[in-house]
């Protein structure tokens, strides 16, 4: 753990993410204490350029509501959508990778084409028509994006099961008289885990950007302050505010950033043999 | 009593300023959404009316005040009981394929067409007995009662006029032409780039000497609000509809040299927003707790700051534009304390209530928002659903909503435009357009069935008091807002706005300063 | 294992999987809220029940599902993709009027997000670990990291309004009746803002892994087998390295073509781009459920003829396969 | 195969073509060691083989990258000079270094699979040597190419100037390479390793061609080798190195017969001699009993790929009495490892009969097979990927016996005691692999195949992986072992000498058919099929060995 710490802290983009994500995480968690108001609550004159009134620092929107409590809300919001989503969308991908490379045969034609299948259909569109027809709440903008979000993880698993099923080592723990499952949950994906911890943390970073698209769509959930949101009612007035829309985008850039910077220190802590190719 | 207009007299009233008008020159208008089809007569929505406006045409248009002015009808007669009416037709009108129109196109497009295909105009074709063609120009309507709003459906949009020679014996929604639309109007159809714009060509052969003006018309297709206004900058569309940008930017488009803005052009539909509250169920069945939403809201806020100053906080069914208005009614100012108290009378539990934003874009969504934070600030539970078109049809004609916004029409007579509202005859489930609150009331049922046939104004506005004072008493659904949709033009262009339909109308009299 | 037969093979794979896309996406749409009458009558301003039942009527939506789902399958089938009631055109007509726009764009986009993707990413890989280097990965991880439409809208404020360069939106000049170079230019100048918006992202997506794959290339036995035959590094570097760095950047893009085709509803929503994805986001609202039944096909093939594409790409530069 | 001693002697003071002085090579900082190679001085003289000799991590190959201009980033030369025709080749700017390379100097490196560039045909490669330093035109490139293909023994030169690398075998490819290096007629040429990769029977073709090669064009070769076989084979005179530094060098007779260092001396007497023993035959009842076992391979190359099948056993029956070591012994595809997989069930054979004690292994139910497991055990090659990274050790030696019902406790202690059996601190238990070496990491191997008690134990190129010196204490403990508890082993090989060690009987494979099965001084000492004739004879060193046994 010590070891792995020392080789991520090695990776300057990653410390530098880290503290941007840990900023993010803390004011998500301190949005009550830091703002207890809802952020929909019209406070001030609409429409308050940044650092123009004391007590808002960063403006008021188009119906006079505090910006700054709305990105620090916001915050919890996409937060929640890129982990939970990313979760699920692991939970799919995982079993079906696994399973897929582990069995071969049938069950990997299966499990492929079935990948192949949702890689077709054009990601963004589906998860529009998703939401579209479960109607936009939290819940199933997140399963959305979950459902069009696993096919690379299915992939990714597949691959490293496939390389890691001819190791020695499962072998060995065949000849040990394990079974078929214990083999590949004890064995197998223990092994795969790091690149797929790295992947998790791009994909939780491209499910932000994926809520903040269908936000930006109308497809938020309209009770849930979100980045995506603010950028998309925004929009209308990017002439005359453009700080309404820079500014949550500006906190989701940062937010995708960090989490890029700590999927590659996390794959250069993880994976030293290709760190050293790669940096 | 017997009224007649005669085109000369109204033609020159029109033309007031008799200073040439410059013919010649292009004018590119925002059409937003693009249009399902430009068939006036299958379609009625705005965008179809918007374009399709300047292809049909109807035997009447009306002022900004709502009086009748010749179209296609040079001079029309109303029979003393107010049973017959008589319209004496331009002649030498012919459509854009060169077919004559006639007499028998107005009988074929009243009595065959639309009958079948317009849900709007039904309702007061059910007054008509019979439609007749007496010679070529003239064609004369029989009702069967006196139906006081008749003289206000001879609009384009109610009633449209189509080619007999085409459509007779077709499948209308099928037939191939609707493709290309031929109708009487100063403009022709030329082409649709779907997604991209609409091409409408000068009708040469136009019945009014030296008219239209303009050469040609591109109806542009820009999906994003933003990049509407991005384009009117830009100088790449001349003229904004009403409704086609956010507020936020009209104030701003408005202030732009050389740019000049009317709220003209919407008397005869006068939109009117408001929000259904359901009066069937849940805790907007309560009286007491729909007075409470109408004092919990702050209108004049959202006026001010959503609608940026535009339009009217409405105080009754009825618009203060529209005929037989009233303020002598309860007012319901922002008042949150009334409104917990209210509240606390009731005994509301709490209970979630679901608001249902207009899915029209940005500004609707921040009224919903601003509702809710309204409601919630006086301690009710208010959630906004998220639905689109589709759904928020869906869900007001299967009464799925606790409070949902809408925005009605009035069509300048509240028997077509209001009753439709509050008939407990018009509760229906199936249709987002009828009485979808659910307000039930015989006594305001007897008393709108009175005033649609009463023989004189005065008689009219009597009962219509009445029966604005009892409703803003019973506040069936909160009346929100009479919208104002500024149309936004460079100034060069004039006359774009002549009547209370507004550009909707057909840009037969607007011409460009050379 | 021609590669005829290969594409073949891929083709006869693709159509089941399309009629998979049909069946699914059939079901999927007809459970939104809503039907085309509906919205329709909603537009209206005006319906009672009987306009909406003529309509239902007319649509065909009156029938149980499973008569409309084995009427469209069937049509599907025979290349017949329906007929929109909203757009009172067949789909087949509709789709193949937006195409270009689309294919124009996507196409755009996507070559020039590889090529520059592979240019900047051979550069990166060039100077790695210098400051060039860290520039041009710094870059890219802020493209990478910028969702699309606010990239969308910052890039109309300042190409467009602020320096008026391009134009914010829109396929061509209206009615201004070009032919020739004007008419080329005419396109490219509408094209660049869009085409660049949703580039960048994948450029982006290139660019890390040409660098990566370029560095992890450069390490192999090969590479050091023509070091010692004396050749110059920039030979080295184009004819050996490059070429093998190519092949996982290749199969990273067909992968990533379904991406691109749905960042394209974005990117055409904004730019007033005529395409599918537009016409996509517009028939869902309306439940104009053929119309987004077709462009689901239409945009699935094009995924399927992405991959195809990349796939003969790889097998030219990969005699292996 | 000519010994040593027949070779003609050379003018032992000669001018050297390239002569080293006081060469050192740094690592980056973090390294194990700060030098690659330090004190490096030699002579590579003109006509001559020179041998450097060393287990891995000994510096050699570096050495020829450093002379080469091939080091990797991080990787400089500290000190030292190296003077090749009147320059000092360590001192040149890159451009010049570049023009040597491949035109006075050429090289060749081990893994014929990786060094060619697998998207270039042959040709092209080949002819881009001319290219790099601008000789010829574009057509002539071509015919020298051809005559180059053909110079190195390559079949059917016009087919092969258009053929992929994939096209090509192991031995072929090598081939290619050794004729880009030839391209220019270098004055030297650098072998890393050249035939390491190969099979035996390849090798020694490989080997004889650098000889001819050399002795045609009279060029200094630089070979670098582990193997003392080879060193034997080739050398004029070799050079031992051990952790950076030259040990010993002079001529091969000399190092060979009389090494003057202890670590020669170690290395000498750790490769495996030829000297086949004659043990006493093994009898009593059969633990294992193979019977007409089939397998072949189908590779279903997907819907338009035409099938290909390849028979991987074929007919094959043999059976191993308890307590006996039984070696099988082929070439890369000759199917011992197969028959050894199949006998486990790793693979599923076609047909046949695999009787474990009488008991039928290919009849079993999954389930019986799980718990039947036990009763034979594998040990793997590679150390590195046998033992599952993210265990302990302790985690390794017991999951099985606790899987088949041996409780906890019982089971660590006999992993603590099995760890001393096979001579590793018991305080290992709690480590992970990645913190032994590979011979320590062979050693628990072992230790988990014998923590299941299994009826018989196959070893599958168990020592292969491992440099000489290891192999050898490997080797030891294996026998050591198999002695003490009377263990049943297959040990398959492809390392003849290995093999003589530790079996016995032999068993010889080729092409998936058992060629000949016999006690193991029978085989060694009056093979029957031709084809152990020819695989004995391809043994590199084998006279010089026999010899000094």
């Amino acid at each position: 753990m010590m070891d792995f710490l020392k080789r991520f802290s090695r990776n300057r983009g990653a410390v530098i993410g880290a503290v941007i994500l840990i900023t993010v995480v803390l004011l998500a968690v301190l949005a009550p204490l830091l703002y207890p108001e809802s952020p929909w609550k019209m406070v001030q004159r609409p429409f308050l350029p940044p650092f123009s009134v004391e007590g808002f620092p960063l403006g008021t929107d188009t119906l006079g509501r505090d910006v700054a409590s709305g990105l620090v809300h916001g915050a919890r919001v996409s937060l929640i959508v890129g982990l939970v989503s990313t979760l699920v969308a692991l939970l799919i991908g995982v079993p079906l990778g696994a399973f897929a490379g582990f069995y071969g045969g049938l069950v990997d034609d299966g499990a492929m084409r079935f990948t192949e299948f949702f890689q077709t259909i054009p990601n963004f569109a589906l998860a529009i028509v998703l939401v579209a027809i479960m109607e936009p709440t939290l819940p199933t903008i997140t399963l959305a994006i979950a459902i069009v979000s696993w096919p690379p993880v299915a992939r990714l698993v597949r691959a490293e099961v496939l390389s890691l099923r001819k190791r020695e080592f499962v072998d060995a723990a065949r000849l040990a008289g394990l079974s078929n499952t214990r083999i590949l949950f004890g064995h197998i994906l223990p092994n795969a885990m790091s690149p797929i911890i790295v992947m998790a943390s791009l994909m939780v970073a491209t499910a932000i950007l994926l809520e903040s698209s269908l936000s930006f769509l109308g497809l938020g959930d309209p009770n849930i302050m979100s980045w995506g949101y603010m950028i998309g009612a925004a929009r209308t007035v990017i002439r005359s505010a453009w700080w309404l829309s820079f500014i949550p985008g500006v906190a989701i850039l940062l937010t995708v950033l960090a989490l890029n910077l700590i999927g590659e220190g996390l794959n250069d802590a993880l994976n030293p043999r290709l760190a050293r190719k790669g940096r | 009593m017997k009224k007649i207009f005669t085109t000369s007299i109204l033609s020159m009233g029109l033309a007031m300023p008799v200073a040439a008008q410059d013919a010649g020159g292009r004018l590119d208008i925002v059409v937003q959404p693009e249009p399902p089809s430009l068939m006036l007569g299958l379609v009625q929505n705005g965008p179809t009316q918007l374009v399709a406006g300047d292809i049909y045409e109807s035997l009447l248009r009306y002022d900004t005040d709502l009086n009748p002015q010749p179209s296609l009808a040079k001079s029309w007669e109303i029979s003393d009981d107010a049973l017959t009416y008589t319209f004496k037709l331009h002649e030498g009108v012919t459509w854009h394929d060169g077919e004559p129109f006639t007499a028998e196109d107005v009988v074929f497009s009243v009595d065959k067409f639309l009958r079948e295909t317009h849900a709007r105009l039904r309702v007061s074709l059910a007054h008509v007995e019979s439609v007749t063609a007496p010679d070529d120009h003239t064609v004369v309507f029989k009702l069967k009662n006196p139906f006081g709003p008749f003289i206000g459906v001879f609009e384009a949009g109610t009633m449209p006029m189509v080619p007999k020679h085409i459509y007779e014996g077709t499948d209308y929604a099928n037939n191939p032409a609707n493709n290309t639309p031929i109708g009487t109007g100063p403009y022709k159809f030329e082409a649709w780039e779907k997604g991209s714009y609409i091409h409408l060509v000068k009708n040469e052969d136009y019945y009014l000497e030296g008219q239209p003006y303009l050469d040609e018309i591109y109806y542009r297709v820009i999906p994003d609000a933003a990049a509407r206004a991005v384009a009117f900058e830009n100088g790449e569309v001349d003229v904004l509809p009403g409704g086609s940008v956010e507020n936020w930017d009209v104030q701003r488009l408005t202030q732009m040299d050389g740019v000049c803005s009317t709220g003209q052009g919407w008397e005869y539909f006068a939109p009117h927003a408001m929000a259904w509250m359901n009066n069937r169920e849940g805790p907007t069945a309560d009286t007491r707790f729909r007075k409470a939403v109408m004092y919990a809201m702050d209108r004049e806020f959202v006026k001010d700051v959503i609608w940026n100053g535009f339009g009217k906080v409405a105080t009754s069914p009825v618009s203060s534009k529209t005929n037989f208005y009233t303020d002598d009614t309860i007012m319901y100012d922002h008042n949150p304390d009334k409104a917990r108290e209210l509240l606390a009378d009731m005994g509301y539990d709490g209970e979630a209530v679901r608001i249902l934003p207009l899915p029209y874009g940005e500004t609707w969504q921040r009224w919903a928002e601003a509702m809710k934070q309204n409601l919630s600030e006086v301690g009710i539970n208010a959630e906004v659903v998220a639905t689109d078109v589709a759904g928020w049809n869906q869900k007001q004609a299967e009464w799925d909503f606790d409070i949902a916004f809408t925005y009605l029409y009035q069509y300048g007579d509240p028997a077509l435009g209001v009753a439709r509202s509050y008939l407990s005859t018009n509760i229906a489930k199936g249709s987002p357009w009828n009485n979808v609150a659910g307000y039930a009331n015989e006594e305001v049922d007897a008393m709108f069935a009175e005033a649609a046939v009463a023989a004189t104004p005065e008689a009219r506005q009597e009962i219509y008091t009445e029966i604005q004072q009892t409703l803003v008493d019973d506040v069936p659904v909160a009346w929100l807002l009479e919208i104002e949709f500024p149309t936004i033009y460079r100034c060069e262009v004039k006359d774009l706005v002549t009547t209370a339909i507004g550009i909707n109308d057909g840009l037969r009299d607007a011409w460009i300063e050379k | 294992m021609t590669l005829l037969s290969a594409i073949f093979g891929r083709a006869a794979k693709a159509a089941v999987t399309l009629l998979l896309i049909v069946v699914l996406n059939f079901f999927l749409i007809h459970a939104a809220p809503g039907d085309p009458a509906m919205v329709m009558a909603g537009e209206a301003g005006a319906a009672d029940e009987q306009f909406i039942a003529q309509l239902r009527e007319r649509f065909g939506l009156d029938q149980p599902l499973y008569v409309q789902f084995w009427n469209y399958v069937s049509g599907v089938v025979q290349l017949d993709l329906g007929y929109s009631y909203r757009q009172q055109m067949p789909v087949l007509d509709l789709i193949l009027d937006r195409l270009p726009a689309t294919l124009l764009l996507t196409l755009t986009a996507f070559g020039m997000s590889l090529l520059l993707g592979i240019v900047f990413g051979l550069a990166a890989a060039a100077r790695q670990g210098r400051w060039g280097d860290t520039a041009i990965t710094s870059m890219a991880l802020l493209f990478y990291a910028t969702p699309l439409f606010w990239v969308a809208l910052m890039a109309v404020v300042l190409f467009s309004v602020k320096l008026g360069w391009f134009p914010a939106f829109g396929y061509g000049t209206v009615g201004a009746d070009l032919s020739g170079l004007d008419l080329v230019l005419d396109r490219l100048r509408h094209l660049f803002l869009p085409a660049l918006t949703l580039g960048l992202f994948f450029m982006a997506v290139y660019l890390r892994m040409t660098r990566s794959s370029v560095l992890e290339v450069s390490q192999m036995d090969f590479v050091k087998t023509a070091r010692a035959k004396g050749l110059g590094e920039g030979v080295i570097r184009r004819r050996h390295i490059l070429r093998n760095a190519l092949l996982p950047v290749v199969t990273l893009a067909g992968l990533q073509a379904g991406q691109l085709v749905g960042g394209a509803v974005l990117t055409e929503t904004v730019f007033a781009w005529p395409g599918i994805g537009r016409l996509m986001f517009e028939s869902l609202t309306a439940r104009d459920y053929n119309t987004l039944l077709g462009v689901f096909l239409v945009s699935a093939a094009m995924v399927i003829a992405f991959n195809i594409i990349t796939d003969i790409v790889y097998r030219l530069i990969d005699p292996r396969i | 195969m000519r010994s040593i001693r027949d070779w003609p002697e050379r003018d032992a003071e000669m001018e050297p073509v390239l002569k080293i002085c006081d060469l050192a090579i740094s690592l980056p900082p973090g390294a194990d060691r700060g030098f690659a190679v330090q004190n490096i001085d030699f002579d590579l003289s003109a006509g001559e083989i020179l041998c450097v000799v060393g287990e891995s991590g000994s510096g050699k190959s570096m050495t020829a990258n450093a002379l080469m201009g091939l080091l990797p980033d991080q990787v400089e030369v500290a000190r030292g000079t190296a003077h090749f025709e009147g320059r000092d080749m360590l001192a040149l700017p890159d451009h010049e270094r570049r023009k040597l390379r491949g035109d006075r100097i050429g090289m060749i490196f081990q893994e014929p699979m990786t060094a060619l560039n697998p998207l270039m045909r042959i040709g092209d490669q080949i002819a881009e040597v001319f290219e790099a330093h601008n000789r010829h035109t574009p057509s002539e490139r071509r015919d020298k190419a051809l005559a180059l293909i053909k110079e190195v023994g390559l079949p059917d030169p016009e087919k092969i100037i258009r053929a992929y690398p994939f096209q090509l075998s192991g031995g072929q490819r090598q081939r290619a390479m050794i004729a880009m290096a030839l391209a220019l007629d270098p004055a030297i040429l650098i072998a890393d390793e050249p035939t390491t990769a190969l099979d035996v029977t390849t090798q020694a073709q490989i080997l004889e061609l650098i000889k001819t090669i050399q002795h045609r064009h009279g060029m200094s070769v630089m070979f670098i080798t582990h193997d003392f076989g080879v060193v034997a084979e080739i050398a004029d005179r070799v050079i031992v190195m051990r952790y950076g530094e030259i040990v010993e060098q002079g001529p091969v007779a000399e190092v060979l017969k009389t090494p003057q260092h202890a670590y020669t001396k170690a290395l000498l007497e750790a490769i495996p001699s030829d000297h086949v023993p004659s043990p006493e035959p093994v009898s009593g009842p059969a633990v294992l009993e193979v019977r007409n076992l089939r397998k072949t391979f189908v590779t279903s190359g997907g819907l338009f790929r035409p099938k290909r099948s390849v028979t991987a056993i074929d007919d094959v029956s043999f059976s191993i009495a308890r307590g006996e070591v039984l070696g099988i012994v082929g070439e890369s595809g000759s199917g011992k490892s197969t028959v050894g997989r199949a006998i486990v069930r790793l693979v599923e054979a076609d047909s046949g009969e695999i009787l474990l004690d009488g008991q039928n292994m290919t009849a079993l139910s999954a389930d019986e097979l799980r718990r039947a497991r036990r009763r034979v055990q594998m040990i793997f090659q590679d150390p590195y990927a046998s033992l599952n990274p993210r265990k302990t050790i302790l985690h390794a030696l017991c999951e099985g016996p606790i899987v088949q019902g041996v409780s906890r406790d019982k089971a660590h202690a006999r992993a603590r005691e099995l760890l001393e059996i096979v001579e590793l601190d018991a305080g290992a238990a709690d480590r992970y692999p990645h913190e032994f070496s590979g011979g320590q990491r062979q050693r628990i191997g072992i230790a988990r195949a014998l923590a299941m008690d299994p009826d018989l134990i196959i070893a599958d190129e168990a020592v292969s992986a491992l440099d000489v010196s290891i192999q050898a204490q490997v080797l030891n403990l294996l026998r050591d072992l198999q002695k003490r508890l009377h263990l049943s082993l297959m040990f398959i090989t492809h390392d003849m000498r290995v093999a003589a060690q530790l079996c016995d009987r032999v068993a010889v494979m080729q092409r998936g058919k058992l060629v000949e099965i016999g006690p193991v001084a029978e085989v060694f000492l009056n093979p029957k099929a031709e084809y152990t004739r020819n695989l004995l004879a391809a043994v590199p060193g084998t006279d010089w060995n026999r010899g000094a046994a």
